[in-house]
């Protein structure tokens, strides 16, 4: 039976490198990308905590997180397109029209 | 009685000055009324004077209180008058000399446009003369000792168009102002170790006011100070009452603003600068002798400063062009006289000098006025010359006090003088005395010399035709001429055993100033009257001999012998000028920096600086908004990073 | 409760300021003479306090009461109320204000020509405000009337105000209102503090803002500081008051304020708003953390004496008559702060009379200004000369005035002066050293009034003043109205003194036992 | 044989995700990460969850990665970092601020677990079906399953308004000419 650490430990693992490629890359669909795998990182910590507790909750909760991770993609790539479409990139650095 | 009609005293001048301000615009009532009221006050002055001399010697001393002036706390300072032997004395010089120089203006100042306003101001003057001599607390002969400043500031500058007029009115102002702010400390310093400024206990409904100047003696031992350098209590207040005097009574350190002061019409410059208000400083020493004889310290610097400005006085004196300077020098020295009498101990020679000579320098100065008024207007000596056949009773006059004042033999300035010097003989101040010998040698030549160049020898100026004054200024000279010769017999010393009417001044002022009439020394009285006659002569022969030499604007036949020397006592060895340019100066130009630079750029621009700072950190923080979404997540990334090592301390 | 006087004179100004709401904006004749009536009639009604003031003499021995007192509940929850009462430190300076009003509104006659209805308006308000100040017995309530002074004066600057109005009234307005918000910050706190420690001997204790009661809770020992706090809080109300006084370092405001300040303005700004300030500092540092005042009374003695000379020299080097007499009234405030910081009877007792005074003679120097500036819209002393011989029954007024703000015996300014100095001489805090430095000032106030007075009235007449007409009966009747106070508090100062006895002996003592007791 | 099923998968989801995050073209990155999410699936299977082994391999893998490929397609993928970066401290930043999660991640990962076995060994073998998970959804769950309802409801009109919005702006812009999207090597 493997530890529920591991898992814990994996699922930080990939949520570190989901904050990294937020951070890190320009190119807005990757960040897209990268956002659901932080999502995926935390599924994997609850599902992982739901086995140890004996709670079925921590599963309805994945089973929320993914539907609301469907309508972000859906709603932020639609965005991406109406962007694309008026600024001719997906370079997230060109878009800094609302400026201070 | 007594008690009411000393209050009428100072009232009626009072009441003139109320007139001429509101009611009267003709100058002919102006001068009348003026000069009535104070004669009136004078005749009430000899009165009470007699009454006070029908009363038992030892209660001499009348104190009326009207209300309570400043009550609060423990401070209660009565508005009460005194009237004892010093105060009559000075009573009657003041109203006496004033009556007869406000007949005299009345001729002088003919035809003045504000010759009404001039006697409203005189009148002031006389009521706060008044009020300074008969205060019976400290407070309220400030009060008279700062309003007789306030005059003297409207008097010179009466004429206030004249550019030297208002400079020298605002000069004497604040120069006695420096003073006056010394004779405030000590006044404070005086309430806060006795609790009372009143010099005598006085009597009011049932208790007593206790009076300062009885408990002098418990003052001896305490001190003040840093440790490193105590400073008896009583030399502390004394010394400050010696700045105030020498700043009203024009001594060594303040007595610049005197001879500019001469910028006033002359009979002010009787009135004011020679009789009465600068002896206010002696009054003051003499009122509060106990305090100066506690600190032996500050008599020997008031006897120095005395003697000094004794000899300054007297050698700027002999420089002079101006009839008036010559007069406003010999004035400061006489006073420098007083103060070293003081100094010594001799407050009743002191006092008898100060009678004296506010009666014959009066005299010189009104005389100085005729010549001024008959030569008209002129005060340059150079230009005058031969006046004594176009204005005999001018020149009889002036004669008679010129002689007072250098010490001739039966007039009153010897006798005055002889006492002090008298004094510091059997006092044995011996350096103190060579300079006042030396000082009255001065005088002696200085006044040969003036009476040589303006009566002697041809008028040098044709474009005058010199003529006698008016009956109204002749008169007051013939009446104080009389005076000048007999003022002497007030106070002869015992020149043979048995005689009569001896020391009558000093026996008068025994009640409050305690002193024994000291014995006459016919040796000294033999050196100081041939002294006085020869250099006296000497200043006559050398400006008669060599008149020729003395042309209209030319040097003084003198300055072949002494040179520069001359222009260095001209100007009073350059006192003056080391003020203006050692105080004044640096005065103005701390003030020019502090208002240009320090206020609006320094503690201004700490508060404009201030806003602007803020201003600045406001930008730098705009910044921060670049619209770059990364850059949103990356301080959103800290933000996390942060609370969570955060919460991740506090749980460990 | 008989008639409740104090909320009578307190509400009468904007009640009048109200009723000049109904008059059309175009007429200004009616305006300023509503403005006027109701400025004399608040003057009448006021005369009746020092009439039925009752001097400390005739109650006995017994705790000074505060006279006149009124109350009604306000915020009961947190024990806040409407609390209005006088004592002999507040009555003259409520006189003070109900004095100069009508003079004031006079002196706009021809001095104030655009938007009069308006200014009359801000003039009653301001005058409201002022008056809650000093009746105030409320913390909470003596703070809102403090802040509502400032927005009247800002806007009296800011409109009607010279060329550079603009940033001067945006200066006064900030300066005072920093200052002030720390006191907000300081009566929180006392409020906190003192429910918390009175909560410990009555559970359920709602504390009060009540000025009185946190008064006898302090005497009573009921109510206990330590030093740190005690301190934190002096200063926090000390700077509020410093600022407005105003005390040397924080003066800079007051000129730029004075200068750009309309006639009518400068002088209520003269003539009674440096007195919230002093006044403050008596009632509420004084009374309220006596062992803060003594411990800061050297320090604050200091920079008095400093202000003293630092306005004295400044006033000597300005050639602007306005900013001359800004400087000079920092100066009198220094010697004002120095008297109250003696922390003796003599002292307190001659700072509220020299706040009179200089409310007096500065206010009519400020009227005196503006007589000129009307006549010739200049304020440089340069431009005028030989005013004497033109206008003499003026020069003699400026005369009067003059001496009097320098400090002639015989006149108002000596007076307060005098005690003042006598007070911080025979404080153990302050001490001659001290005095030998103020004591300057007295000279440096003749030099630079002088200079003013010799500059322009005396000299040669210059043509541009050669036609000038002497004073209007308008302008006559204001001066003089000032000039017979100057004169008879000069002589007589016995019916200034009086009331204040009981109530400043009440300050003091306050001081006293604290030393021995904690 | 759990552990080497648990590491193998852990493995080639780790691997997956850094070459997502590394990969030039975002095709490539976007097949990547279709690895991990399979990856992560199988682990469900390992923490006895098949109904969500089902819907992470059906609708994450399915549904929302072949929507990330068909905008990818759409907009070409362009090499997007070939211009200069404008923020020249961000990366160097960024990795010190994924490093510090990281630490503080394990940190607690470590303490917080009771890293006990799991009470009552295999548990049940109807632990994670279908049944027992639907049952507690439409029951205690049943408030947040209707709300999430709404919230794809309010997705879809979102994503058609944008749409729309987008087809209007065409019409003013550029009537006539497709959004042309060239695609760089």
């Amino acid at each position: 039976m493997v530890p529920t650490t591991f898992y814990v430990l994996l699922s930080a693992a990939l949520f570190t490198i989901g904050v990294l490629g937020v951070l890190i890359r320009r190119n807005a669909i990757v960040v897209f990308m990268s956002v659901e795998l932080m999502l995926n990182a935390a599924n994997l910590a609850l599902v992982a905590y739901a086995r140890e507790r004996l709670a079925v909750d921590g599963q309805v909760l994945v089973f929320f997180v993914i539907t609301v991770a469907a309508a972000e993609v859906a709603v932020g790539l639609a965005l991406l397109v109406a962007i694309f479409k008026s600024k001719r990139t997906a370079d997230i650095d060109e878009v800094s029209m609302l400026r201070g | 009685m007594l008690n009411w009609l000393i209050w009428l005293i100072p009232l009626l001048p009072l009441l003139g000055f109320l007139l001429n301000v509101f009611v009267i615009r003709q100058e002919r009532q102006a001068g009348l009324v003026a000069s009535a009221l104070v004669g009136g006050s004078f005749l009430l002055a000899v009165v009470a004077t007699v009454m006070l001399g029908g009363m038992p010697e030892e209660e001499r001393r009348v104190q009326t209180i009207a209300w309570e002036w400043i009550g609060t706390g423990t401070l209660s300072i009565p508005f009460g008058l005194l009237f004892d032997p010093l105060t009559s004395v000075m009573v009657l010089l003041v109203t006496g000399v004033g009556g007869l120089i406000h007949v005299y203006s009345i001729g002088y100042m003919h035809g003045d446009p504000r010759v009404v306003r001039y006697f409203a101001y005189l009148n002031l003057f006389v009521t706060m003369m008044l009020m300074l001599v008969m205060a019976n607390n400290m407070l309220l002969l400030f009060l008279g000792w700062e309003g007789v400043g306030l005059c003297s500031f409207l008097l010179i500058g009466f004429w206030f168009e004249r550019k030297v007029a208002s400079a020298a009115a605002v000069k004497a102002f604040v120069v006695n102002r420096i003073g006056d702010a010394a004779f405030i400390l000590a006044m404070l310093a005086i309430f806060s170790h006795f609790g009372t400024l009143t010099f005598y206990d006085v009597e009011v409904d049932g208790q007593i006011i206790p009076g300062f100047l009885a408990q002098v003696p418990n003052l001896l031992g305490q001190t003040f100070g840093p440790e490193w350098q105590t400073i008896a209590v009583a030399t502390g207040i004394s010394f400050l009452l010696l700045i105030g005097a020498t700043g009203k009574s024009a001594q060594f350190p303040l007595f610049v603003w005197l001879p500019d002061a001469m910028a006033g019409p002359t009979p002010v410059s009787a009135l004011i600068h020679a009789a009465t208000m600068v002896t206010a400083g002696v009054y003051m020493m003499a009122r509060t002798e106990p305090i100066f004889v506690a600190s032996p310290a500050t008599q020997s610097w008031v006897a120095w400063i005395g003697v000094l400005t004794a000899l300054i006085a007297g050698t700027a004196a002999l420089a002079q062009w101006d009839i008036k300077r010559v007069l406003a020098y010999s004035t400061v020295s006489q006073l420098g006289f007083m103060v070293a009498a003081c100094g010594m101990g001799a407050y009743a020679a002191a006092i008898f000098h100060l009678l004296t000579h506010g009666i014959f320098k009066a005299l010189l100065f009104l005389g100085s006025g005729s010549v001024i008024h008959g030569t008209h207007d002129t005060q340059d000596m150079r230009k005058m010359g031969g006046l004594r056949t176009a204005m005999p009773t001018t020149y009889w006059t002036y004669l008679v006090g010129a002689g007072a004042l250098a010490g001739i033999v039966p007039l009153s300035g010897f006798w005055s003088k002889d006492e002090i010097l008298a004094h510091a003989v059997s006092a044995g101040y011996w350096p103190q005395l060579i300079g006042l010998f030396i000082a009255s040698l001065l005088t002696a030549f200085y006044m040969g010399r003036q009476v040589s160049l303006i009566f002697f020898g041809t008028q040098r100026d044709p474009h005058y035709h010199a003529h006698e004054s008016g009956q109204a200024m002749t008169v007051p000279l013939v009446i104080l001429a009389v005076g000048a010769a007999i003022a002497g017999l007030m106070n002869l010393p015992t020149l043979f055993s048995g005689m009569p009417a001896a020391h009558l001044l000093t026996d008068w002022l025994k009640p409050v100033l305690h002193e024994e009439a000291g014995k006459f020394n016919p040796l000294l009285a033999l050196f100081a009257t041939l002294g006085a006659v020869g250099m006296g002569y000497l200043g006559w022969s050398v400006y008669t001999r060599n008149a020729a030499k003395v042309k209209v604007g030319g040097q003084d036949p003198a300055y072949y012998y002494t040179g520069d020397i001359w222009d260095t006592l001209e100007a009073a060895w350059y006192v003056d000028t080391l003020y203006q340019r050692a105080v004044v100066g640096p005065f103005r130009s701390i003030g020019n920096f502090l208002a240009q630079v320090f206020d609006p750029q320094g503690i201004d621009g700490l508060v404009v600086g201030t806003g602007r700072f803020f201003g600045w950190v406001a930008t730098g923080v705009r910044q921060l908004q670049s619209g770059y979404v990364r850059m949103y997540a990356l301080v959103f990334t800290v933000g996390v990073v942060l609370v969570l090592s955060f919460m991740l301390m506090i749980a460990w | 409760m008989q008639v409740p006087i104090l909320s009578l004179v307190l509400w009468l100004p904007a009640l009048g300021a109200l009723l000049l709401l109904t008059v059309p904006r175009r007429s200004d004749e009616l305006a300023r003479r509503i403005a006027l009536v109701v400025a004399v009639v608040t003057f009448l009604v006021s005369l009746t306090l020092p009439l039925r003031f009752v001097p400390a003499s005739a109650l006995g021995a017994g705790p000074v009461t505060m006279q006149f007192a009124e109350t009604l509940p306000w915020l009961p929850s947190w024990g806040i109320s409407y609390s209005l009462a006088i004592d002999g430190i507040s009555l003259w300076l409520v006189m003070l204000t109900t004095f100069l009003t009508p003079i004031v509104v006079l002196s706009t006659w021809d001095s104030v020509h655009k938007e009069v209805r308006n200014f009359q308006i801000l003039l009653l308000l301001l005058t409201t405000a002022m008056l809650g100040v000093f009746m105030a017995q409320d913390l909470l309530l003596f703070y809102i009337f403090w802040e509502f002074t400032l927005i009247p004066m800002t806007f009296l600057i800011g409109i009607w105000g010279g060329s550079n109005r603009v940033y001067a009234a945006r200066k006064f307005f900030l300066y005072t209102f920093a200052g002030s918000v720390l006191m907000l910050l300081a009566v929180i706190g006392l409020y906190v503090l003192h429910r918390e420690s009175i909560a410990v001997s009555q559970p359920g204790y709602q504390g009060t803002l009540n000025f009185g009661e946190i008064v006898a809770d302090l005497r009573s020992g009921a109510f206990v500081l330590e030093t740190a706090t005690e301190r934190l809080l002096f200063g926090a109300f000390f700077l509020a008051f410093a600022i407005k006084v105003p005390l040397w370092p924080f003066h800079t405001w007051l000129p730029d304020a004075h200068v750009e300040a309309p006639t009518a303005g400068s002088v209520v700004l003269a003539g009674v708003l440096l007195k919230l300030g002093g006044y403050g500092m008596i009632r509420y540092c004084l009374t309220l953390f006596p062992e803060a005042s003594r411990w800061a009374a050297p320090a604050i003695g200091v920079l008095a004496v400093i202000g003293i000379i630092y306005g004295a020299i400044v006033a000597f080097a300005q050639t602007d008559m306005k900013k001359l007499v800004a400087y000079s009234s920092v100066s009198h405030m220094g010697f004002i702060v120095l008297g109250i910081f003696a922390l003796n009877s003599e002292g307190i007792t001659g700072a509220i009379i020299q706040m009179i005074n200089h409310g007096l003679s500065t206010g009519a120097l400020f009227l005196i200004v503006g007589v000129l500036y009307e006549r010739r819209h200049t304020r440089e002393m340069a431009a005028y000369s030989g005013i004497w011989t033109v206008m003499p029954i003026y020069a003699g007024i400026t005369l009067l005035v003059a001496l009097s703000s320098a400090g002639l015996p015989g006149l108002n300014g000596f007076i307060g002066e005098f005690v003042i100095m006598q007070g911080a001489f025979l404080a153990p805090e302050l001490g001659w050293p001290f005095l030998a430095f103020a004591v300057l000032g007295v000279v440096l106030a003749a030099i630079y009034l002088l200079k003013l007075y010799r500059e322009v009235f005396m000299g040669e007449v210059n043509e541009a003043s050669a036609g000038l007409p002497d004073l209007n009966q308008r302008e006559l009747v204001t001066l003089v109205a000032l000039c017979i106070p100057i004169v008879i508090i000069g002589l007589y100062p016995g019916f200034l003194f009086g009331p204040m006895q009981s109530s400043v002996a009440e300050v003091v003592n306050g001081l006293v036992p604290v030393v021995a007791g904690r | 044989m759990d552990f080497v099923l648990f590491f193998l998968t852990a493995a080639i989801a780790l691997a997956g995700a850094i070459a997502m995050l590394v990969a030039r073209n975002a095709i490539h990155s976007a097949l990547f990460l279709l690895l991990n999410f399979g990856a992560i699936a199988v682990l469900f299977l390992l923490l006895q969850s098949p109904f969500l082994f089902t819907i992470q391999l059906s609708i994450y893998a399915g549904a929302i990665m072949v929507l990330f490929l068909f905008v990818v397609m759409l907009l070409g993928a362009e090499q997007v970092e070939a211009a200069q970066d404008k923020l020249p401290w961000q990366q160097p930043l960024a990795l010190v601020m994924g490093a510090g999660l990281l630490v503080i991640a394990v940190i607690t990962a470590v303490r917080g677990g009771s890293n006990d076995a799991p009470p009552g060994g295999e548990a049940a073998e109807a632990f994670g079906d279908p049944a027992s998970l639907g049952e507690l959804l439409f029951t205690e769950y049943l408030l947040p399953f209707q709300i999430t309802g709404i919230i794809l409801l309010v997705a879809v009109i979102g994503v058609v308004v944008l749409n729309q919005q987008r087809t209007q702006a065409q019409s003013e812009e550029t009537p006539g000419e497709r959004p042309s999207s060239s695609v760089q090597p």
